[in-house]
Parts: C-alpha cells; structure tokens; sequence
C-alpha cells in the first residue's frame, strides 16, 4: 500500500481508523485521500483498505 | 452601533482575518490570534512527513475560531478544488479561502483559474472566498457565480507594500454585493485602517504580524487599526480639500 | 509598557493633541475632546467684538487639559511675541504653539520668522511648540534655541491630505532630540496611524475630526488610530519586501 | 478711552477690573494689552485706567 | 542603434501608437497623427447612420501609417470577433486591437472573456494586440494563447492619471515575450517618458493629445517623450539612492 | 515659438544645466555636456592639491557654456560668500549657485543661512541662484532679496527620487516671479519631463547623467524629455479626469 | 430588406456594391454583415441581395 | 610663506603671477586668496608676496 509515496505494510483488517492510530495521528486532524478520493471522517473506521490503495494523509499546517 | 461582519449568513464581530503562517512558534501564533481578537483564521492543507510530523495546528487555535483552509500551493482550479474537498471530507469547515497561483515568483493569482474553481466548488456547496487581484470585473463574475466575499490583494503576498491599488479597490468595494476583504501586502496598522476607511469590510493579515518583532503587540496594533479604520469609515472621513485655516481669520490682535 | 509623552518636562498619557476649531457648537468640541482622550488643545486669541462677544470656550473644555493658545493670525515674528505674552499676562498657560503665517493662501509658515520668534519667547521662558515645513535643518536650529518640540506639518493646513512629504518627516524624527509632533494635513486616523508608525511622538489633529460628519465617533477614531501606530512603532513594523508565501512551499496534496 | 478702537466712557476710579466687570467679562478668559503692554491678571484691579489708554481687549477661541 | 519595434514581424521605427478619437476635427487629428511620427492608429467600427454619414477618417490618414480596428463598445467575447471579422472581410487590416469591455462606468476590461476572444481571433488568423488591466498571469496567458502583444492600462481610459499600476506593469514588461504596450490612462508626456524608461515596448495615447489645448504640439511632445524614455531605457536609469554629493567632499576653501 | 529662458537678463535656448560631477572621466563629461545641448554647467571650487593637480576642467568645457561656480562644501552663509568671492576675484563668472548645506548626511541646505547669504551677495554685485528646500515662503523671501532665480530641489542631491515634492514645487512655481530651476534629485527623464510639465523654467541635472551606464546617451534623453515636458506646458496638459472613452458610444455593429 | 435597421427597397439585381453605390458609399470603407456573415469585400459586386436580406453596413470611425 | 598649508620659500621678488607659473598653474583658473582676501586675477602680476603671507590657491573642479 502507498501511502505519501511510501510503502507501508498492510495491518491485517486495516481501515483509515487503524492506520492512522498506527502512525499516531489519531489526535488532530488527519486528511485521508484514497486512491484520488476524498475519504469522509465518519468512514474511517469503516474504509477497509487494501494492497493496491494509494493513499495521501495530509492534516492542516500554518499558513496565509 | 451594531456593525457586525455577515459572511455568508454568519456573524463576526472582528473584521481582522489572520494567517497564521510564518510565526516562530505555535505559541506566540497562538497568543497573536488572541489578541489581535479575530474570529478567522487561514490554515494550509500539506502531505504529513512521517519522519517529521511536528505538532497539530489546531491545538493551538482557540475553540471559537472557524478554521479557514486555504488552497495555497495549488497552481490550477482541479488542484484547488481536490485540496478543499479533501479538507472538507476530513471534517475541517466547509469554508475555503481560494487560492491559485501558477506563478512562484510574484505569487499573483490565476483570474482564469479561480473563476473556474469558484464556480465548481460553489456548486459543490463550499463557502468561498477568493483571492484576486483586484480586478473589478473579475470581482464581479465572482460574486456573480456565487462566492461569498472577495478578497482583492493590496499588494503581492507578503511584500507589506501597503495599498498599491487603492483605486481599483475602491472601485471593487463601490460595486460589491458581498464583503470585500483586502488581502495580502498589508504591511502595517496604517494600511488596515486606511483599506477601512475606503469601505472595506475586513482585512487578512499575516506576515505583518507574524514577522513583526513583537508579532503579540503588532496584533493588538492591528485590532486597534481596524476598528480606527471602522469607526471612521462610519463617521465620515474628510474629501482632501486646498488648505483652510483652523483658527478664525481676522480680530487678530 | 510605560510610553508617556514628555514635553518640558510634563508628562501626557495621551499622543493626540486636538485643535478646538471649525466644530459646529461648542459642545460638539467638547465631546470630541472627551472622546479623543487628549490632554492638550489649542485655542487661538482674538480681539472681543464687543456686539457679538459669544461664549468663553475655556468653559466647555475639561479642566485637566492643557490650553495651548497658538500665534494663529500672525504674519511676523513680532506680532506672534506680543499674541504670546498677552495670553500669558492674562493667565493662560505660559506654553506657545508658535505658528507665523505670512501666506493667506496656502497657509504655509515662514521658516526665518518663525526661528526668530521661537529664539525671543524661549528667552523670556515660554514652552515654544513651532509649526514649521518638515525642514530638518530648520528643525534642527528650533530645537538648538530651546524649543519644547517640533511640530511638522503633514501637508498643508486643512488639506486632508496626509503624509505628502514622508521623507523629510523621517528624517527630522531620526535627528530630533525634542518631541515630533505632526500637524496639519492629516485627513484620517491611517494618516495619524502612519505618523506614529514612523516615530512621530504625537500628532496634532483639528479639521479632519471638527469637519467629519460625525465628530465625536472620528474622535474616537483618532484616538484608536494613534494607539495602534504608537503600538506598531514598538513592535517593529516589517520592511516592504519582495513577495514571500505565507503558507509552506512543497509538500501540497 | 479706546478699547478695541471703540470710544469708551473712562467711569470715575476705572480700573481694568471694573472696566471688564462693566463688559460683562469678569468671567472667563479676558486678556488686556494697555498701550502696547500686556497686563498681568493680578493687576487687573489695581492699574488705574486714563482717558488716553488704548487697550486691547482679547480673548481665548476657537482655533486649532 | 537599430531599434525598431517589432509586432507580428512587422517593423516600425516609432513606438508611440495613436488613437483616434476625440479630436475636434479630422484635420487636427491628421495634423496629431502627423507630428506625432505614429506609424499605427486605432480606429472604431459603427455602423452608418445614413442621415448623417460624415466623412470618411481613412481619407485624412497617412497612406504608410497601419489601421488597427478596435472592438470597442464590444462586452462579450462573441461581439468582439463579430466586430474584427467584419472589418477584416471589408477589407481592413487583419489585425485587432482586442477590447471587452462590459463595464460603462470605469471602462475596464473582462478578463476571461479577453482571453477567450483572443484565443478565438488567432485561431482565425488574426494578429491580436489585446487591452488588458495589469495582470501578469492574465498577460502570459494571452502571449501563450498567440497573441502579439499585450496592452496593460497604466490607468483607466481617458483618466490621465498616469501609471497607477506600476509594479504590475513592471512584472509584466519582466515576464513578457511580446512587446508590451502601456495603453489607457497616460495624461502626459511625462508618463509615456516613464513607462518606456522601465521597458515598456511602446505606448498608447489617444485623449492626452486629442483634448490638449493644443493637440499638434502635444503630438510632438509625446514623439519626443517616448524617445527620451526610450533611450534613458537604453543608457541604463540610475537606481534610487541614499543622497550623495554631487561635489567633491573635502578642500573647501 | 521663441521659449528662450532668460535669467537676470541673459537669455538661453537650453532649460536643461548640468552638473559636472561624477563622471568617470573629462572627457566623458564634456560629451555629455555636448550631447545635452546644455548652456550652463555648475563647477566647484576646491583647494589645489599640489602633490596631485590634476587636470583643468574648464578646458575640457565647450567655450560658449556658462560656468557656474556653487559654493558646496560651505556649511554657514560666511563660507558661502568667501567662496563666491574667490571664485569671482579669480576671473570666473560673478553668478552663484548658492549651497549652504551644515547636513553632511541628508545634504539639506540651510534656509536661514542660504538666505543670508543671498542678501550679502546680491548686495555685492552677485547674480545668485539659490538652493533650497521646496519651501514656498522662503523661496519669496529669496526672490525679494534679489535672487536671478530660486532652485528647490526636488529630492535629495543624487538620491534620484524624482519629484517627492510635487505640491510645494507647484506653489512655487505659481508664485514666482524669476524663474524656478527644479534641481537635485531627478533620477529618470521622465522627472525631469514632469517637472517641466507643472511649469519649471528649466531643470539641473547630474548624478542621474553622470551614473548612468551610458551618460553621453542619457544627456540626450534628458535634453528630449525636457524639451517635451516644456512643449506639453505649453499645449496644455489634460487635468485627471473620471474615465471617458475614446471611442464613440452606441453604433456598434 | 433590413439596412441597419432600416427598410431598404430592393432595386432588380441588387448587388452589395450597386447598394452601397446607391447609398453613396462606394468611397471608403464600406463593410457590410449580411444575415449575420461578413461579407468579402472583393465580393461586394458579386452577392445578389435578397428581400429577406437584413444587412449591417458600418465603417471605420474614430476611436482610441 | 603659506600655501594651502604647506611652506613655500619666497623666491625674490615674487609676485602671485611667479608663483603660479613655479608651480605651473600659470594655465586654467587658479583662484587665490591671500591673507583671507580674494585677490583679483588682474593683479596677480603685481601683488608682491611676503614671508608673512598665507595663501590659499585654489580652483574649478568637477562638482554639481
């Protein structure tokens, strides 16, 4: 699975919820874009994902 | 007097917008957002470096404050739109402060480009506010497809040159039906107040503030600025007229 | 942070000075001098046109201010020495906002004239205040012979129209040792904002508050205006620049 | 007497005291200038005025 | 130095562009057009009215000098190549001087529907000189859809006002890789002089000749003040500077 | 048209004099003094230094200009008078241009001291041509004393700010009965064009000259540009105005 | 036929030139829309015009 | 003798014309001022100079 262009393994039963408590962005505001869609927050816990996914995890930083 | 500023249905009592860029510290950007007072505040929507996350903005951001993603970064409309749309699925407002800028150098705006995009994500049900030159015409098509405020710039972003473009400004404030915000190259409190006093109905400002050497007193200054601006906007600023004396003529003894 | 004004030795909380003329009723003044929060206004001394002698202005204005009577009307050093020592025998204060005039039109004052006439009432132990063309070699001479300040007119009296002439005005506040006060010419509370932004210590405002629409509101306006340009001064206000991002290069979605 | 180049009465023991209270200027601000000569306040009820006196009667206004 | 202009592959030697409108009569106009060297003038399109034909303009122009039709009192894209078509087929010159203009108060252009009937016009074969407000990113859109060049207003038609917009102006002159043409809005000499002094290509002047006292001499003035900026252009302005003397310092007598 | 600039009875075909400091060499100089079209250069007066003479440079000045000697370098009116003495004891020409300038940093002149020694060189038999701060009043003064001519600067000496004086600069210029010689601080043709558009009789020149890239070219522009800002004063400059077309309204096809 | 908004009797064999002839415009720059189409100058003698026919015909004016 | 400062030894005879020609500057416009008085270029040939004599030689440079 790639995610910000980095392979990442896939956990299984892996959804959005679960990877981002992996990577410690539970807290604050994770963005999730799968596959060039946006992906809603409320599904995050329900998105599995899967080997072939692409992914973009953004959040907001400073900015004008 | 009740003078609340009405965007898009919602009230706000400051007419001071703040980026919240450039600050040496989370810290210090978070006290300047309180004392400056504003209600709105613009963030950026970036990819996480999972080797250096760094800390969540939004801590720091006071509750009551709406979070104003911007699209910043984004050099076309089918850029900008994915950047809102991925900040709204992710649960910031649906609010978006549209930015497209093809060119590093100057970082002027796309009129072509944003038209487009305003339009698309107006559609899409955003609240948008766009960041132009200011271009009367352009400010009109945009109020036209729907944007909720526009945002002429002053001068480029973060020049701090102050109000090089006064007259299309006010041309822009004399012909909007939305709030007109002048944004970007604001460089000083003068500049608010004075961009106040031509009628526009809020200011955005960040490197002013953010790079002062006392970013915390800059935000006050800037608070005090445009309500001065405000208030005399109100009161009726004086036409430049030939010189008239202030003490009476003649009986001089 | 403590920041008083410190004119001969006198110390002021506020850095607005306000003219008393041009305002529609006596009362109108007085609420505006309350609203600007100042502590020093000018008055001017006429002869009593014994038919209409009209009412006495020192009893509409609060008691903690200071009166300033100015040497308006006057047209040579002489004739502004005798318009001084007359208020001070009759008990006005012994303080002198110096202004000799000899040009009807463009009320500009006359540099020599104005020198001498600061050299006499400076020796016979008056607070001189000069009004004078931001001439820094002239206000270099001013303060050489005594004076309290220097008092430096943004554009000409009555105009409205701001800081014409910027450049001198910095360089007199970079080489004064005495208060710079900008006076006349300042049309809006941005004007005062920008003053004090660039080091002025006080400003001195009359037409463009007497002639607003709404007087006492564009008081208050000033008074804000000035607050946020001293503020500003303190916290360092950015240099222009080339245009810089506020938001992050890289990284976009 | 000429007081701002009116003829006026010289009333018997004049002073610039009473001469002002006479005015009606008692009150407020009135500043005097006797033959050239500013008056000091505290000398308004002493200084005897004379029939050739040319004074100067003046006083605080409007003015910026 | 060879120094000509270059539109299109086409040469002229003199890059003062005249427009035509607003003189008192023809023949002060030829007189204009004559003095002023101008090798291209802009004309209107209107349809005849035949109970008061007039006279034909064509008649009093210069054999040598090139007609560029303009699409004034056009407020759409489709208006504008309605008008070029129909002069071109008549016979006149296929190139066209590109405005659309839907605003009758300030007279400033549309920029997205600039560039939509710029891009239309190329495509059929038209050499497009367009009028644009001083938007960098608008004039490099307009270069890469074809066009020849790009006309940036220094100010609002017929205003006088002079280069209110310089740093745009200057950006654009820096990016641009067609001739630029400051059009609209120059009052006098002076301003043309300046406009080609930061690299301008040529410029554009109709009412500051048109409504002088004296149309002809104004005509020679302009020649003149474009060949001064021109060559000041050339030989190199000197930077702004601190103030330093002109004389030796030291060895006075 | 007979436009010949006649000062204290000699009268000029040039309105453009010259500085001839600077430059990297005589002979460069006198080229541009040539190419200029100039008929009156300014030169200083310095002590021989006899280990390094140097060479002579009215030589390389063309027979038919006229030398004017300045006094720079005197900081009091005493300095100043001695000089013009020397100078004329020793054969040159018995017109000044007058410098007293004690600011070595910001080289402003002295108003009281010019004016001093003003009236102790007209009194001796000087034709005196006075450097100054735009400051109307004074340049009265100067004119009643006797002065050939007054010459405000129109920024500070080689800081080639161009006209940041414009009002003052205007008053003057209506108001004088010699003629206005605007001087120090033209950096372009285009200042030296506008100040001869708002009325100057002529305009002094040389760092902006002197420093340019190529001088002798520059010489020629300044020469042009003052010829066409002359020409526009006397056609009649269009005053700023609200936009109006230049194209006939209706008709369109 | 339609001139400009104006009805224009129809001469027999009516060409664009022989109309712009009988309106005195055979000098300058006569240029003529025909139902919504420019028309060719070097066709002007050529088109035969019809009653249907609504024409523009405009010239070249002054303007800036 | 003084001469901008610096000692000059009086040649007999010597007049403001003999000094200038030694220290040949007889060409150009030398400017002279002799014990603070400007002297006049007409009597250059005639003014003798003295031991006691300060002189100041001075004369047009470039400047504006």
């Amino acid at each position: 699975m790639d995610v910000n262009g980095r392979k990442e393994e896939l956990a299984p039963g892996e959804t959005v919820a679960t990877l981002l408590a992996r990577l410690g962005l539970e807290a604050g505001w994770a963005l999730v874009e799968r596959n060039g869609e946006p992906v809603e927050r409320a599904r995050y816990a329900e998105i599995e994902l899967e080997d072939a996914d692409r992914l973009v995890v953004a959040r907001p930083v400073a900015g004008g | 007097m009740d003078d609340t500023l009405t965007i898009a249905g919602r009230e706000f009592d400051s007419r001071l917008l703040l980026g919240t860029g450039k600050y040496d510290t989370f810290e210090t950007m978070r006290d300047a957002v309180v004392a400056s007072g504003t209600q709105i505040v613009t963030i950026a929507v970036r990819r996480i470096d999972f080797d250096a996350p760094g800390e969540d903005i939004t801590s720091f951001l006071p509750e009551d404050v709406l979070l104003l993603p911007n699209t910043s970064g984004c050099e076309t409309a089918d850029e900008a739109v994915r950047s809102a749309k991925l900040a709204r699925a992710g649960g910031l407002p649906d609010w978006v402060k549209l930015e497209v800028i093809p060119d590093a150098r100057y970082l002027l705006p796309d009129p072509v480009e944003t038209l487009r995009a305003a339009a698309a994500l107006v559609e899409d049900g955003f609240t948008v506010l766009p960041y132009i030159l200011p271009d009367p015409v352009l400010a009109q098509k945009l109020e036209e497809v729907g944007c909720a405020t526009v945002m002429p710039l002053a001068a480029p972003i973060g020049s701090g040159r102050g109000l090089k473009l006064r007259d299309s400004i006010r041309i822009i404030v004399e012909q909007a039906g939305v709030p007109v915000v002048v944004d970007a190259g604001l460089g000083a409190p003068s500049h608010a107040a004075e961009s106040m006093e031509m009628g526009a109905d809020a200011v955005l400002v960040n490197t002013a503030i953010a790079r002062a050497e006392d970013p915390i007193a800059m935000a006050g200054a800037f608070r005090l600025a445009v309500e001065a601006g405000r208030t005399a906007f109100h009161a009726g600023v004086m036409e430049e007229q030939a010189p008239t004396p202030s003490s009476p003529i003649g009986g001089t003894v």
